[in-house]
């Protein structure tokens, strides 16, 4: 039998130990923090909810979790304005959430309700709403990549001073749209940021198996940008870095990519148990949890920033809120056939001020 | 010899091939220590080694020109789709370089490029497609599409075979779904070859994939109103069988073309097409396509049910025609 | 006023939409300084700008997932490919992200695609090309291709005031070799409508882009023998105006589908398929398809020759279906 | 009036002189040196006759010219063994006549007559013969590049002990398929080295608007492979490098990519007069002509490797064999136009040994 092993890797290291010094000194203040930690747990606890469902056979389809990397999409998305872009991918609910989509939205996407913003016609967070500077992906990773850099482009022409934030994940960065993408935003000096969520696995492939590199980010230099590497599962450092590049690319200095180093904690979707993943390999990112690391922070000595009540009222208060978001979107009928004819094509030409979120879809 | 299912057959058909060919190898995301998303190529890696099951990058347009450079040298790669959905990103490499390689200079290319297709499963637009209507314009490829379990090794053995690039289209509905005895050991169902599913008078089914199994239910149910359905399934969907076509729509004169494709652009019209050229004299009726409405693939159940074809839409159809 | 070349009518469409509306902007390869390969952009670079005229890397798929980002922002994006054949390259960007999004987000994609098409200029496989039958088949797409230089002046301002993505496809043997007078200032042709571009009563001839010109000339030529030919316009491939497809037909009873495709997948098919389905009563013989071979483009003129239709081949195929 | 310079770099600047010393002590024979000579006279005169051809009127389409990156292509190829694989593009003239491909071979392509490998059914130098070793490209660029690694794939598998050497110009690096190959053939460790030319434009573009980077070479760090940057115009310092890559990949240590400096002396083909590039560039490159400096280098003082005699000898023996070699091409007719109609599928199984040229086209 022919040995199996060859040509893995070693295993996705963990980052080293946050600075909590610098976790002390952040610039954002005690509000802001207290914001980003409620975020990071709505993101979990809403996914939580999600799993409920699952379970109860409400939800169609697959289910996919970014538990373990909530710090990365809640960082990156909190360093944003109010009139740039996102555009997240199925693993950064946490960023739709900082954008202001509601937890019942997803839920009825998961759920394929008419009441969600595609109307039943999508799954999943597969949804956008340019109004809130929500941009959708498709399914082809890498495909959103080029698609931001549009968005940036079309931002600069327009005067808007805004900025694209976009996601790829360590195995989209194997596409030639990545490539391709980040090359022509590179040339065209436009205002894009890319975090490069490098959790260790693409499905049951290892890092190691999909570059024959360490650091996604040394691929920053082959485009002329500057790249970061940052702790992805330390909101702060998160938020730090990507708040440094959207300010860059305000500034007119173009793209960065910003690497962030996290792990994904449940398989690949909700039906994969990931027996593929190492035990102690999870085991050692458990201690890294980013929702647990943030807590102690803000409870930590010195720098008292909350009181364990605090932080408890947060998440009870997170409870309540999801019990109805909940409620609201089992409350949603499924759509009605008819509906599946509709909007295949828009009927009239659209300005970006009337371009909304759910309500456009032909329901 | 107990029955197995539609994906047991394509496991099977991998399996053996490379047991007898050398050169055959995988090629594909995930394929090796997971299995491949849908678990088609278990077991494989373990059997046959990492040289031969290689799992690559998420880069569908290089898996794919990487399995045409190693069919130059003689290799026979299976290159597989994680959905089938994602062979958009490698359609250059398929339509330009594969496609016409032997007619520009004479060296084949023969590939196979497979992967889970078709819809009834709530995999939404991207996790849905049936691409063949992309496919089929292109001149040098051939494109395969099996029903049934037997179909489905019978034909992979003989796609591996080819020396042209195929395009082997399995339909996840019916993955698990259906189950058959096969033929014993060593055995090829011809490309270009389509076959009579059910023999009868009235009219004329003619359909592939998923549907075939649609065809010959809504069959089964017109038998109580005295209508003879006659179910033709293609099996290869380039190049088309058009001897077997215009036969079935001389004898029975009344045609209803059914596939899982946005109508416009279907194979069902390539189809349609030929016979509308080349059976005229022979028909009673017009030449009927029952297809999916032009419109992305919609994710709700009552939505996709609405966008499919289905048993009762096609008895419908049945009825409205030979009442013409 | 004098007569303009189809190059040149397109340009000048490029130019005064660009004058009337500051959200279109161009995208492609060597647009700005040099005006492009066949200069369509000549000048456009020194009236507008290099951020109107963006000249890009070596990236179809990035040029066309650029000009959807900025679509989706309001800007009316028009991308060049330096030879339609290119446009390969974009295949995931055109067919999944702009055909779908507006059926699965409700946000419009206002772009359109435009570059030169066709063949019997002896560019061979790879600068020859005729797309449509890739692209007819993804929802959400329209696809226009004119025959003259009115229309393609009139149907490229139409596409970018369009809210949905367009495929634009030039017919590169037409850019120099016809010349009209253009109607006065700003006017659009409607996307979706064929025009009957020679009333007749014996046959219709259903076709588009540089073969409309063989249609007509065969026409002439037919007139002596007594034949009545109508020619019909399509001028849109997607979606096709079914109404006028058929009023024709149902007039004429006899019809030729002409196109420069190979015959399977072709847009042709399309059409002939929804005559054999629609029109079947007033068809008095077989719905006939004057393509190309299913074979790449040849390079070396005699066997282009071979492999294109031309006016003696229509002017038999004639002969044969009216003496049906 | 809009500014146009705006987004335009610097020249593409020429290389640095090259080092006589090394040149001197260069490991190639006075034998080798002389043929490395005969064949980039053969590439030049070969295609100083392809345009007398093209101005009588006899080339069908367009005709591209290598005019200055003859030792790019010559000393590359030259560095193969006869077990090794090439995939040319258009300007790799060169590298095709290294492998043995007859200059008549290629102007009955660009003629398009029916003795040529093709039969008249494709053009110009898009034509293979994996008997020689020889793979055709497409036109669209990149797309060779992945296939190219799947060939240097294949004869790991097959033990052939050969490696896959193939090229890209400065422009072609921006495509999704140089990324997805490069990658893919890092992580599968196969034997493929890619010559990057980087002749300063592409078509009308030069390489400050086609990437924000000076030297392409650093994106090999992105796929962790090992890179050279080259003079171009130096055919034994071509020779030199690629040797080097040539042996670490069939010594199994995986691609290479190598930048080679070089610039196009003519326009993008015969029908542009490359108005667009600044004379000076053109006058400044024309001084490091490849052909004249490795004529210097030979007749040089302390190593006199030929005498002018001996150079002009190999001239004229090349005048007559590619007057041979005209009359050869223009006496093949035109196909027969049936041809077209042939050879779309292949009828049988195809072995790499029955794998053959021109003959196998159905003709
Ligand atoms: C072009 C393309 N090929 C294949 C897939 C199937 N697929 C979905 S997610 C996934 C793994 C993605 O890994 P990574 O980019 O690291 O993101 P992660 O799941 O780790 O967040 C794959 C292969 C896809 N979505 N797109
Ligand atoms: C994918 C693709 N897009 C566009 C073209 C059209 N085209 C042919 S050559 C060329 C320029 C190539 O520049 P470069 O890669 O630097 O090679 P060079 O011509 O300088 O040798 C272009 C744009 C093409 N062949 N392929
Ligand atoms: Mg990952
Ligand atoms: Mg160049």
């Amino acid at each position: 039998m022919a040995k199996v092993s060859r040509n893995w890797g070693p295993l996705h290291p963990a980052p080293p130990p946050p600075d909590e010094e610098r976790l002390a000194k952040t610039e954002l203040g005690r509000e802001a923090q207290l914001e980003l930690y409620r975020f990071m747990k709505l993101n979990r606890m809403a996914e939580d909810r999600l799993g409920n469902l699952y379970r109860q056979g409400k939800v169609v389809g697959g289910l996919y979790s970014s538990r373990g990397q909530e710090a990365t999409s809640v960082g990156s998305a909190y360093a944003l304005e109010p009139q740039d872009f996102v555009g997240p991918l199925i693993r950064n609910l946490g960023s739709m959430l900082v954008r202001g989509v509601q937890p019942s939205e997803v839920m009825m996407q998961y759920m394929a309700r008419g009441g969600g913003p595609t109307g039943g016609k999508d799954a999943n967070t597969h949804f956008g709403d340019v109004s809130r500077g929500l941009i959708a992906p498709i399914s082809m990773l890498g495909a959103l990549i080029p698609v931001m850099a549009g968005v940036a482009l079309a931002a600069r022409m327009q005067g808007r001073n805004a900025v694209a934030l976009t996601y790829i994940g360590d195995g989209g960065t194997s596409t030639g749209d990545f490539h391709e993408g980040m090359n022509l935003a590179a040339v065209l000096n436009v205002p894009l940021v890319l975090i490069v969520e490098n959790n260790g696995w693409a499905y049951s492939t290892p890092t190691s198996r999909q570059m024959r590199i360490k650091d996604i980010a040394v691929r920053a230099a082959g485009y002329g940008i500057p790249a970061e590497i940052v702790d992805g599962n330390d909101v702060l450092a998160v938020h730090g870095a990507t708040k440094r590049a959207v300010e860059r690319a305000r500034g007119g200095a173009g793209p960065t990519l910003i690497e962030a180093k996290t792990f994904r904690m449940k398989g690949h979707a909700e039906h994969d148990d990931a027996g593929y993943v190492p035990r102690e390999q999870i085991e050692e990112w458990k201690k890294k949890d980013p929702i647990d690391r943030f807590e102690r922070h803000l409870l930590g000595e010195g720098h008292g920033l909350a009181t364990r009540e605090e932080l408890e009222a947060i998440t009870s208060a997170l409870d309540s809120m999801l019990n109805e978001e909940v409620d609201r979107a089992l409350a949603s009928p499924l759509p009605p056939p008819e509906r599946a004819f509709l909007g295949v094509y828009a009927e009239s030409p659209v300005s970006p001020a009337a371009s909304g979120r759910g309500g456009r879809v032909a329901v | 010899m107990s029955a197995v299912t539609y994906l047991e057959a394509i496991r099977q058909a991998l399996l053996e091939e490379m047991e007898r060919d050398e050169r055959v190898f995988l090629i594909g995301q995930d394929l090796g220590v997971y299995g491949g998303a849908f678990r088609v190529t278990a077991g494989l890696l373990e059997r046959f080694g990492p040289e031969r099951v290689v799992d690559t990058p998420i880069s569908e347009s290089a898996m794919v020109g990487a399995a045409i450079g190693a069919s130059l040298l003689g290799m026979r790669p299976v290159v597989e789709m994680q959905f089938i959905d994602f062979i958009s990103c490698a359609f250059n490499q398929i339509v330009n370089f594969a496609a016409p390689n032997h007619y520009r200079w004479g060296q084949a290319v023969p590939i196979v490029v497979r992967g889970p297709a078709g819809g009834n499963v709530h995999g939404s637009v991207f996790h849905s497609q049936n691409p063949e209507g992309f496919f089929q314009r292109a001149p040098g490829l051939k494109i395969v599409a099996p029903a049934t379990a037997a179909d489905a090794k019978g034909l992979l053995t003989a796609a591996i075979r080819d020396p042209n690039p195929v395009l082997f289209f399995e339909h996840k509905y019916l993955y698990r779904r259906i189950k058959e005895e096969l033929p014993n050991g060593d055995y090829e169902v011809p490309i270009g070859r389509a076959r009579v599913a059910r023999e009868g008078r009235d009219l004329s089914v003619i359909t592939y994939g998923a549907m075939l199994h649609v065809a010959l239910e809504a069959a089964g149910r017109l038998e109580a109103d005295g209508i003879d359905l006659e179910v033709l399934d293609l099996r290869t969907l380039k190049p088309l069988d058009q001897e077997a076509i215009l036969a079935s729509v001389k004898k029975t004169s009344r045609v209803i073309v059914l596939s899982e494709e946005p109508l416009t652009g279907s194979v069902a019209g390539e189809v349609a097409a030929r016979i509308a050229e080349h059976a005229f004299p022979w028909l009673d009726g017009p030449v009927h396509r029952l297809c999916c409405p032009d419109t992305p693939v919609p994710f709700s159940p009552p939505l996709e049910e609405a966008y499919l074809p289905n048993v009762d839409k096609l008895v419908a159809k049945v009825r409205e025609l030979s009442s013409y």
